[in-house]
């Protein structure tokens, strides 16, 4: 890494033990303060370097690399980067404030559009919330079909990842290939909820509907079909040369620092850590899969690709397992406080339809309280605390999103590195920014 | 440059088609990603859906080389002057699609974050529904727009509307 | 572009010396003659442009699995016309903080050098026109070579000057790597044409086409030992800013880098250099280092013919495309790590060798000092390249659980 | 701060548990600081080996007066919740502290866990708690120069009026 001397003296990046939790609040603190829209002058900028020989540099919101509105303010010396800041807020929707108008019952509508490349996560999140609160407890067979799903939505969201990873350091192929495999899942998901994106497939008491015939097949075929893929992706960018010199070394970040800014996921798991919460704090029936956490060594961006890389492995084995393991039964939870009654009895009984027109007007309450769930999504932990005040819509609701937590490691892993670093940082982050802004 | 300035005979007429073929298959989309619908409008990209088809293959990075603005997601309060400043940079003739209900209305988020149709900041050629529209339906609003473009509706209407920026069209398109 | 080629050509009686056209003077015959064959090779290079457009997308999104342009004429042929008849006919732009002269100036910097290099590529052997006997190349000066060197070299300013003058920061930077980028692989591009030129003796590409002849044996690639060739084609593509050396206009990192500002015709310019350039540096390679036109008599192909220079060019060309859908793009360092300390050290080295074999043929002794030497260099070498063996060895231990 | 402290806190709050408050936060471990005892309180759950700071959020509870709090605690406004992990007891704890309409500030837990960064700007941002000590305490999700906080609870929605107009004509 390259040594830089600003108004803290050297920036260089330390090695893992020596980085104590005030040096990096120290480090943190050197972060670009300015506030938006407002020109910045470089005599202006408090950095012991000529005049002359530093730029500042907006990238974004619109740019081609950061991953939709993300916008990175860099001071570059050269093209080397001083300090950076992530400024966000670009896509910020006012979810939050919206669900409070929301019935618990129209709300998965909601958050599967905030992290928008892992629907069912969100719906996920936002129904055990709900369930536990409501102290309902969910079929075995939703459960089953809620991991089947989210599994599969991970190994999507990764392989958008690799896509656009790919992309980032200039391998355009890779883009497609990512892609391409990406259409298979898409598809068997419309098969499944209706929707490519978006799914308000998982509700408060259970899934939308069951899982269509012959879903084992097209899961197997997935499970057949995306393995081969990733020994290509192996190929093409594992054992490249230049991808690996792209990536190694480069956006660095201690396991201290990674725990002390809050990250969770591919990045702290590549830091070191071997933190996931399916198997250390398991939740549904992750108990009973048998999986590998993958972690990497050196924090850097390599390490972040290859842990998803490997990460998509695993979720194609539990893939397998949980294809085998999924009960027959209910797939949402017969409590007519929370579900509706099936099609074919509104037809049939005046009363049904009108539970069924009362539900969806009315909504469900749900008793006082609040309650904090997590969640392992393919950026690290997804939180979900949720208020309630006894009435049909969540009084308050915020979403603990990993993305918006993760992004706090750019400064860090930013600097001292190349304007080229940054863009395969940023893409290493995996930051989506309607998660982040919401 | 452009046709704007010459009369209309004979010669301007049949090169006015040839230039509105050209215009037609090298529609080139700017980098211009917003919210899920852009994961959308990527797909709709990649290998399976292939807009390079039309020649659109080539998203270009800079708003000046680009001819087509995809407005693909909800567009909030802070985000509107960036757009409205990209749309401002590319280069006549521009056209723009507000792809999903997001863009084109607000969609489900009626709230103080969300600016409720880009209509309000730019003008808009072509809406596509959904939320978020599937590569088809994003291709068929693509070829609406190839359509428009062929027949020159979208500069008549721009004509009689007064939208679009600015662009004055004498003499052609009729 | 055609009138610049033709005061240029006319001006210097020399760059005309080797062509057999004019063992009898200038006459207007001979001029016409001139004429035509500029044209030609004018509208061939044009249309193998835009040839090269629709091969790399078609080629590229076959790769990854899509059909690429189908629309635009049969089989999307005609894709690339109807990109430049809508950048001809978009609003142009002169930003306000731009420099204008520059800014004007600088697409043509880049295109119009382009085509000059092309000009002293030998398409073939002795042919005639209107009874006068010529040469199928449009100019064959006794300093060929040089000149296109100098040609290369000035296309960089298009490029640095276009970044320079847009007046924004995105270009300014692109602008700055190119400057780095095109001087330093100019150096490894010069040593490997010094290579060729150690022997054979001349600067003119027609010597060296024809120092060629005679099966694949003689070609250069085989001749020189591969290494001024591997360096050539690396130099080059970085030269050309082809991936994975395209750092100066890097869209994932400087949005359109240099030409970021530019759009309509200006823009179109620069597009048709880049392909252009392409054309003309595979053209180069052909001749230097793979006999040209040079190949076997077949029927009515002679020995000499346009048909073999043409397969060969496409070879490249695919090469380049390939490279493009395949290979990631380099950091700025590490671009300049590869040509400061592999490929100038390497080809340096390998010209003493070269040398040392050639004076041998004299003194005897003579290959075993070029041995010294070329030890002592190739460990020089050898340790410049390899100052990250620590890291690379760590790299290699990691693991993932 | 020692960690006797920590301990007469928990106990203090455990010792007050009603039923009621525990069905209100089912199976969760919640503690209730004051203001004044907040960054103690954090401070010494650190310490005990919650090493991770996964959420800060706030929570205006203007309209919802009837909530169920532990005896001792008095009922204010806003109420910041801070959701502590330990990975080593494999333990969630979650810190509620209540914060008045009149003075809405708070210290900022920034040198405990720099992580807290973007969360505070974003309670602040979002909901007006003015965290005393965070190094740029500024709008993050909204634009710099935007009024209000859109998530208190007397702050609209901000709903526009849905209008029908008649397309452009094509013709």
């Amino acid at each position: 890494m390259t040594v830089h001397e600003t108004f803290e003296g050297g920036q260089e990046m330390k090695g893992r033990d020596d980085t104590g939790l005030k040096e990096l609040a120290r480090e943190k603190g050197a972060v670009l303060r300015l506030p938006e829209g407002v020109t910045v002058d470089p005599a202006d900028v408090d950095v012991e370097v000529g005049e002359d020989e530093t730029m500042i540099i907006n990238m974004g919101p619109q740019h081609p690399s950061t991953h939709g509105v993300l916008r990175v303010m860099l001071e570059l010396d050269g093209e080397t980067v001083l300090r950076s800041k992530p400024v966000i807020g670009y896509l910020h929707t006012g979810m939050e404030k919206n669900q409070e108008e929301l019935m618990y019952i129209q709300g998965s509508t909601n958050v599967t559009r905030m992290d928008y490349l892992s629907p069912i996560f969100n719906e996920t999140v936002f129904s055990v919330a709900v369930e536990t609160l409501l102290d309902v407890q969910v079929p075995d067979r939703a459960t089953w079909i809620r991991m089947l799903m989210m599994e599969l939505n991970r190994v999507a969201s990764h392989l958008l990842f690799m896509a656009t990873n790919g992309m980032d350091v200039g391998a355009i192929s890779m883009m497609l290939y990512g892609w391409r495999e990406r259409e298979i899942i898409l598809s068997f998901f419309e098969k499944v909820t209706g929707l490519r994106m978006n799914h308000n497939y998982v509700r408060p008491g259970g899934v939308a509907a069951d899982l269509p015939e012959g879903w084992q097949d097209d899961v197997l075929d997935i499970c057949d079909a995306i393995p081969p893929r990733l020994a290509e992706y192996d190929d093409l960018l594992t054992g490249q040369p230049i991808f690996r010199e792209r990536t190694e070394q480069v956006g660095v970040i201690t396991a201290d620092q990674a725990l002390a800014l809050g990250a969770t996921g591919p990045i702290l798991r590549a830091a070191g850590v071997p933190w996931d919460l399916r198997k250390d704090m398991p939740y549904m029936f992750y108990d009973q899969l048998e999986f590998d956490v993958v972690v990497g060594t050196y924090g850097d961006a390599f390490d972040r690709y290859a842990v998803r890389l490997n990460e998509m492995r695993e979720s194609i084995n539990m893939i397998r397992q949980i294809v085998d393991l999924v009960p027959a039964g209910d797939y949402r939870v017969q409590d007519k406080k929370v579900t509706p009654p099936p099609r074919a009895r509104i037809d049939e009984s005046m009363e049904a339809l009108i539970h069924h027109f009362k539900l969806f007007t009315e909504g469900f309450k749900v008793p006082t309280g609040e309650v904090y769930v997590a969640i392992e999504q393919p950026r690290g932990e997804l939180g979900a605390y949720l208020v309630s005040d006894g009435s049909a819509k969540p009084y308050r609701f915020h979403m603990r999103d990993p993305s918006f937590v993760n992004l706090q490691c750019l400064p860090v892993m930013l600097r001292g590195g190349f304007v080229a670093d940054a863009v395969a940082v940023i893409s290493s982050i995996d930051p989506i920014m309607g998660g982040v802004d919401r | 440059m452009g046709l704007e300035d010459l009369s209309h005979n004979f010669i301007t007429g049949n090169l006015e088609t040839l230039v509105k073929w050209a215009r037609r298959n090298s529609v080139w989309p700017a980098t211009f990603g917003l919210a899920c619908c852009a994961i959308e409008m990527m797909a709709t990209g990649a290998a399976n859906y292939d807009l390079a088809r039309f020649g659109m293959e080539v998203f270009r990075a800079s708003p000046r080389q680009a001819d087509l603005m995809i407005v693909a997601g909800r567009l909030s309060q802070k985000m509107a002057p960036v757009l409205r400043q990209v749309y401002d940079q590319m280069m006549e003739p521009k056209w723009v699609i507000s792809m999903g209900v997001c863009a084109s209305s607000g969609g489900m988020f009626n709230n103080y974050a969300l600016v409720q149709g880009v209509d309000q900041v730019v003008p808009v050629d072509i809406y596509v529904p959904g939320c978020p529209p599937g590569p088809q339906t994003l291709m068929h609003g693509i070829i609406t727009l190839h359509e428009l473009i062929r027949t020159g509706e979208i500069m008549q209407r721009r004509q009689s509307s007064g939208a679009g920026a600015g662009l004055t069209l004498e003499g052609a398109g009729r | 572009m055609i009138a610049a080629t033709l005061t240029a050509a006319a001006r210097l009686p020399l760059l005309l010396a080797g062509d057999p056209l004019f063992e009898r003077g200038i006459d207007l015959g001979v001029f016409l003659v001139v004429v035509v064959k500029t044209l030609i090779v004018f509208a061939v290079l044009m249309i193998s442009v835009l040839f090269m457009v629709w091969f790399e997308r078609k080629v590229v999104a076959d790769m990854q699995n899509r059909f690429g342009p189908n629309r635009a004429g049969p089989f999307g042929l005609l894709q690339t016309l109807a990109d430049g008849i809508k950048l001809f006919f978009k609003e142009d732009l002169l930003p306000e903080r731009a420099d204008r002269k520059v800014f004007r100036l600088a697409p043509y910097l880049s295109a119009v050098p382009a085509f000059l290099a092309f000009s002293i590529v030998p398409l073939g052997g002795r042919m005639e026109i209107a009874g006068h006997q010529t040469l199928l190349q449009l100019a064959d000066p006794p300093i060929g070579i040089l000149f296109l060197l100098a040609m290369s070299s000035i296309a960089v300013y298009g490029v640095m000057l276009a970044g320079w003058s847009s007046g924004s920061k995105y270009p300014l930077l692109g602008s700055v790597r190119a400057s780095a980028q095109m001087v330093s692989y100019e150096a490894a591009l010069g040593l490997s044409v010094a290579a060729v030129v150690l022997v054979t003796g001349s600067l003119s590409t027609r010597v060296i086409v024809d120092h060629q002849l005679g099966g694949i044996a003689n070609w250069h690639i085989l001749r020189l030992g591969f290494i001024p060739f591997g360096v050539f084609m690396v130099a080059a593509t970085a030269e050309l800013n082809r991936p994975p050396f395209d750092l100066v206009e890097a869209e994932q990192e400087l949005v359109g880098g240099f030409h970021t500002e530019y759009s309509s015709i200006r823009f179109a310019l620069f597009y048709l250099a880049e392909f252009m350039n392409t054309v003309t540096m595979s053209a180069v390679i052909v001749t230097l280092f793979l006999g040209g036109p040079n190949g076997v008599h077949l029927g009515p192909v002679s020995r000499q013919s346009p048909i073999w220079f043409i397969l060969k060019i496409f070879i490249f060309l695919f090469t380049y495309v390939w490279l493009r859908a395949t290979l990631p793009r380099f950091r700025y360092d590490q671009l300049m790590d590869l040509g400061w300390k592999v490929l100038i050290p390497v080809s340096l080295f390998w010209l003493l060798v070269l040398a040392a074999m050639q004076e041998s043929r004299k003194w005897g002794f003579g290959v075993f000092a070029g041995g010294v030497v070329a030890g002592a260099v190739l460990t020089r070498a050898v340790f410049l390249g390899h100052v990250k063996t620590d890291e690379a060895e760590a790299a290699n231990l990691r693991e993932v659980r | 701060m020692s960690d006797s402290t920590v301990e007469q806190t928990e106990t203090e709050t455990a010792a007050e548990t009603e039923p009621e408050t525990a069905a209100a936060t089912p199976g969760q471990h919640v503690l209730h600081a004051t203001r004044e005892s907040y960054l103690d309180v954090v401070k010494g759950l650190q310490d005990e080996g919650y090493d991770m700071l996964v959420d800060l959020c706030a929570v205006d509870y203007l309209s919802h007066p009837g909530r169920v709090l532990p005896n001792g605690v008095e009922p204010e406004r806003f109420e910041v919740v801070v959701n502590l992990l330990s990975r080593p007891l494999r333990k969630r704890v979650r810190v509620r502290v209540q914060v008045p309409d009149a003075d809405p500030t708070l210290p900022s837990l920034f040198d405990l866990w720099p992580g807290t960064e973007a969360m505070e700007r974003e309670a602040f941002d979002l909901m007006g708690i003015v965290f005393t000590d965070h190094p740029d305490l500024t709008r993050i999700l909204m634009p710099e120069d935007w009024e209000g906080h859109p998530l208190r609870k007397d702050y609209g929605v901000g709903r526009v009026p849905v209008q029908f107009k008649a397309a452009p004509s094509t013709r």
